[in-house]
């Protein structure tokens, strides 16, 4: 398959590395940003840490959409990414999972208090070195001054999802998500309910997208995020849990 | 904190290594010495945990051994505690996901026993589990050392299981390779050899010793290039 | 004293897709002590042992000893190997090489002694043993049986050798004396007296006529020097090899000495 | 998607065992017939990737080969594009990672091969190559199958190294288990089968396989049981 | 024509840090023949082939060949194995258990066709012989030497058997065979009648005596039955096994025939 047209082809994918916690929503994205540019997009999931160290050593991406603001901050910093191109893309928020049995065994409303109940063996959170959204949940829980009891009840998950797969399994009753990936969560078999944690404990996480800088593909680069940005796109993020 | 991975580490490794080469000689037994197609299909079945993706397969364990499956909440029951996010469930997840490496040189030492070995001892009186025990066993020691090996290392450098089924609890389930592979994506690739060296210097210590004891025992090494 | 008899009439074969080695008709009643059996090389002699000591591949045919079948093919019958009371000498001495002759001896020596136990129930006692085999812990005592063949066989100062620091004649010595630890009925020795010395070999043949003596029991000796058994074989029995299954002559028919089996055998050739 | 998933899965895991059982004669022999406590040293560096969690060596290769380091950036002027995120960079790694799966099993076989047959090819006139060739590798093909399996059902189930140097860019380098991962995740475990049926279904034929070719290649099994 | 000389004076042992197996000496002068070499079981008759063979464990003294030395061991001098104009059979046969009877002898023949080329530069021609080899592709027909060595064997309907498929004397017979296939000054033949017939014992004597006479070459031939090289052996050796290093009576000393070898054996065990 090297004829010219699939050159072309090929020049014209669009390649996105974009963090895992976006699997609900940016296929659908991408489609439509297809159906509508005619430019085909490729996706690489992988956690946004571990596609920062791809793109330092020259991965052929072109966009990269993070998890957090400050991996793809850091890269433009350092010239990996095109300054200009980071835009924050979405705003997550952090929320707080709890099974429906664990919820049926108290009268208490689902809070990060309930977590402290003998009926939670373990709950669980994103490595808060790693992923952004258990760097949040951990010092959510140190400044409502619960975590040095709760400490040893915590269980790591590598990302939302590993946490999400606990809390789907049922193996932890308890956990802490983003919105979006605990709409996705509830839309399937799991039983369980979550609540969003006070702004002042949990603030948005702002999510951000840069162009790479090698990227031989800038203009649909840009264009993707242009449409990321549109009020379509945006409100197809709302309705999933994005603000 | 180093300190406790690298203990959990070498516990867990030297755990698993062990109990896998003795679960590996009835297994490989049953391979070489049933016969029958069913074992081949048996060793390819075995050799499938291999196949599956580290994280996959610790999925699948999670579900199963997960307090909400019946057999997960019968072993809860026994234990007094949910096997997942606990050494128990690391090991035991460990023992799963390491075992083809272990069976797979030990069926191939037992191979290699001689037939009229075998006969001769069955001919004296020897039922078959006395011919296992005193005969092939021992005639495959370098084949379980082989064994041992592989799944101790691989049980050392094991990460996709171990993090799915441990939980990445610090002191508790994570593994110097789980701390490594933090310490890596946390400092942006700079850091993380203050676990990655223990690991490696644990690793090369136990492994040379296992290698040159083998060698001392070996009555002549044959030699090719001599003369 | 039960007298002992051994019938076979049997189509030996070296596997179900292969030509017949032969056909073999014998039998010896009423006997106790030696019976030689010789022939060229490839006759199929290893293979006739190992069809009476059941070990495959099996042949077709009748076996009968003392009366009892071991293996009647049209009835498919066949006997399983520990209840045949038989012991057996491959040719080419086949002691177990991870022991030295101490250890191959005391383990043929412990088969025999827990003879409904050779079984154990669980690996646990085997296992045990064979960690107490592996550390230094083992008595240096020999049980009183296995001292006594030590002795009988001159073995003596092998005792502390691995099976492959023997030379070809010490080692053919051991595993003769091993198969001789166990008690039988029938012994099946292939060649017994390869690579030892004519000094030896006199000695070695009067040991086991006079333990086969003590024992009532029966040998089915192979050997090439049809002369060194002479002095003690009862019977004698020449194998030819055969392209048909027909019986040849000269084949299963009991002879009187040595000197009349070479004769016989090279009359057989000539034709 | 799945398609070029599954061929790219194929190709790799084929290729890398192929390659791996090939690489595996010579160090295996090196290990085994140099003698030296040099060769011992070897096996242990040798057991050493295996330790390490694919993610921190796959890390280690992503440095090595990057254009960012001097070797890579003469390899990407070579070859016209970098050798991490290629099916070269991707085959590489499989091979450094899998490697001592491949060289265990073989250095075993090599081991049991007896002394005098070696002696007397070297007698009648064999140089150590000759006798190597002819003698040693023939008596050790048991040895190598089962070398080749491991290394390649390792392959096929790899995660870590594969992520890290390949960056799981869809038909290209995103293997199955990558896909079968990403599936998994994406559709909280409900999914994720449409992947991993290939890859066990691909894998257990292969293995199966190849079980039974060996088995049938051995003369006659021996039997513990019968009589 | 020249002479073959064959001079050894040789402190057997198995290993460094075991007791001397014994001390022998020989000076065997313009003979082109056979040299018989007897004595009991462990007696080291085996090691001394091996010794002479240049394989482990190496004896300490002097062996020379043809006045070449090849062992020196006060001079360090050890010619490697290559460099030494001998072939060996080594007791019991060694035949390449992956080969047939076949492929044995070609493999043999096809190592000495290439005397400098034995050692290839590259594994590539070797694994295109090899995969040749494991394809079905050689040919059915025999180099003339190896034709001419079945033959004189008697060994050519054995061809396409596996050796593990032989009996003990068709092995020897191959395994014989194939030592002859290397051109060679010395034959070291450890007990090469073994498990061999009569009528073959005397067959394979005068084979390998009239191959001796055409190649001018001399074989030393370990038996246990002197009286078997009577007709044959130009010389023969006694080995008594030793506790001192000095010789013992008999030891090294040339003989003229089996009758008086056996007698003076038997008087040195009287002692
Ligand atoms: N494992 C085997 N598979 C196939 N054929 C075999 C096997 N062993 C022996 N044979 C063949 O069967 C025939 C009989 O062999 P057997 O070993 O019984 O002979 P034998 O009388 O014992 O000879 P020898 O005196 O040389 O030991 C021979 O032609 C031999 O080649
Ligand atoms: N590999 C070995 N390691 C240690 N000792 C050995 C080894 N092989 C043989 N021996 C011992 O060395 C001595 C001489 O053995 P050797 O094989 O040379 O005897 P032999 O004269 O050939 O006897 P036979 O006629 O029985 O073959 C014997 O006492 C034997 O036990
Ligand atoms: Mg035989
Ligand atoms: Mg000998």
């Amino acid at each position: 398959p090297s004829g010219p047209g699939m050159a072309l082809a090929r020049d014209r994918t669009l390649h996105v590395a974009a963090a895992a916690d976006l699997m609900p929503v940016l296929p659908h994205l991408a489609k439509a940003f297809t159906k509508r540019s005619g430019t085909p997009v490729r996706i690489s999931w992988g956690a946004t840490g571990e596609e920062a160290l791809a793109i330092r050593h020259h991965a052929p991406y072109d966009l990269f959409l993070a998890a957090d603001a400050a991996t793809p901050e850091r890269l433009g910093r350092e010239g990996f990414l095109q300054k200009s191109s980071l835009k924050t893309y979405a705003k997550g928020i952090l929320v707080l999972w709890v099974s429906k049995k664990a919820l049926s065994a108290t009268k208490a409303l689902p809070d990060t208090a309930l977590l402290l109940q003998p009926g939670i063996r373990k709950f669980g959170l994103a490595n808060p070195r790693l992923a952004p959204y258990g760097h949040a949940a951990l010092s959510c829980l140190r400044k409502k001054g619960l975590w040095t009891k709760l400490r040893k009840k915590a269980v790591y998950g590598n990302s939302l999802a590993q946490v999400a797969w606990y809390l789907r399994t049922g193996t932890a009753p308890a956990g802490f998500l983003s919105e979006s990936q605990a709409m996705g969560l509830a839309k399937g078999s799991a039983k369980g309910d979550f609540v969003a944690l006070s702004p002042a404990c949990a603030p948005y996480l702002a999510q951000e997208m840069g162009i790479v800088r090698r990227s031989k593909n800038v203009g649909a680069a840009r264009s993707f995020e242009d449409y990321l940005m549109s009020a379509e796109a945006q409100e197809y993020l709302k309705e999933h849990g994005y603000h | 904190m180093i300190h406790s991975a690298l203990m959990l580490t070498v516990a867990l490794s030297l755990l698993t290594a062990t109990i896998l080469a003795l679960l590996a000689l009835p297994l490989a037994g049953w391979i070489v010495f049933s016969g029958g197609r069913a074992s081949a299909v048996g060793e390819a079945l075995l050799t499938l945990t291999l196949v599956l993706p580290p994280a996959v397969l610790g999925y699948l364990l999670l579900v199963a051994f997960s307090p909400e499956s019946p057999p997960g909440a019968l072993l809860a029951r026994i234990l007094g505690h949910p096997l997942p996010f606990s050494f128990a469930g690391l090991l035991l997840a460990s023992l799963i996901y390491s075992l083809p490496f272990a069976v797979g040189p030990v069926a191939q030492a037992f191979r290699q026993v001689p037939p009229p070995t075998l006969e001769m001892a069955r001919i004296l009186g020897g039922g078959p589990l006395t011919v296992f025990w005193k005969v092939v066993v021992p005639l495959s020691l370098p084949g379980i050392a082989t064994g041992w090996i592989l799944g101790f290392a691989h049980t050392v450098g094991e990460f996709g299981v171990v993090m799915m089924v441990g939980g990445n609890i610090p002191g508790e389930t994570r593994t110097l390779s789980l701390k490594a592979y933090d310490d890596l994506l946390a400092s942006n690739g700079r850091g993380g050899w203050e676990a990655i060296l223990p690991l490696l210097l644990f690793s090369f210590g136990a492994l040379l010793a296992l290698n040159l004891v083998r060698r001392s025992g070996v009555p002549h090494a044959p030699d090719l290039t001599r003369g | 004293m039960r007298p002992i008899s051994l019938e076979a009439d049997l189509l030996l074969s070296r596997g179900r897709d292969r030509p017949s080695v032969g056909r073999v008709r014998l039998r010896l009643e009423k006997v106790s002590g030696i019976v030689g059996i010789c022939g060229p090389s490839g006759a199929g002699k290893t293979t006739l042992l190992r069809t009476l000591a059941g070990l495959p591949p099996r042949g077709t045919g009748v076996v009968r000893v003392d009366g009892v079948p071991w293996l009647d093919s049209s009835r498919g019958l066949d006997r399983p190997l520990k209840e045949r009371p038989l012991s057996y000498l491959p040719q080419g001495a086949c002691l177990f090489p991870h022991m030295n002759v101490r250890e191959n001896l005391l383990f043929a020596f412990s088969l025999t002694q827990t003879p409904r136990q050779g079984e154990e129930p669980f690996p646990w006692r085997a296992l045990r043993g064979f960690l107490r085999q592996w550390s230094g812990t083992r008595t240096r005592l020999l049980p009183e049986g296995v001292a006594e063949q030590v002795e009988r066989f001159g073995i003596g100062d092998l005792l502390e050798k691995r099976s492959g620091e023997l030379s070809g004649g010490q080692a053919m010595k051991v595993a003769l004396a091993r198969a001789f630890l166990k008690p039988a009925r029938l012994y099946l020795l292939d060649e017994p007296l390869t690579g030892i010395d004519p000094e030896g070999r006199a000695l070695l043949t009067e040991e086991v006529a006079s333990l086969l003596e003590r024992r009532r029991a029966m040998a089915v000796w192979v050997t090439h020097a049809p002369g060194e058994l002479s002095a003690v074989a009862n019977d004698m029995v020449v194998l030819l090899p055969e392209e048909s299954s027909e019986p040849l002559p000269g084949s299963g028919r009991p002879l009187d000495s040595g000197e009349r089996v070479t004769r016989a055998w090279a009359e057989g050739r000539q034709r």
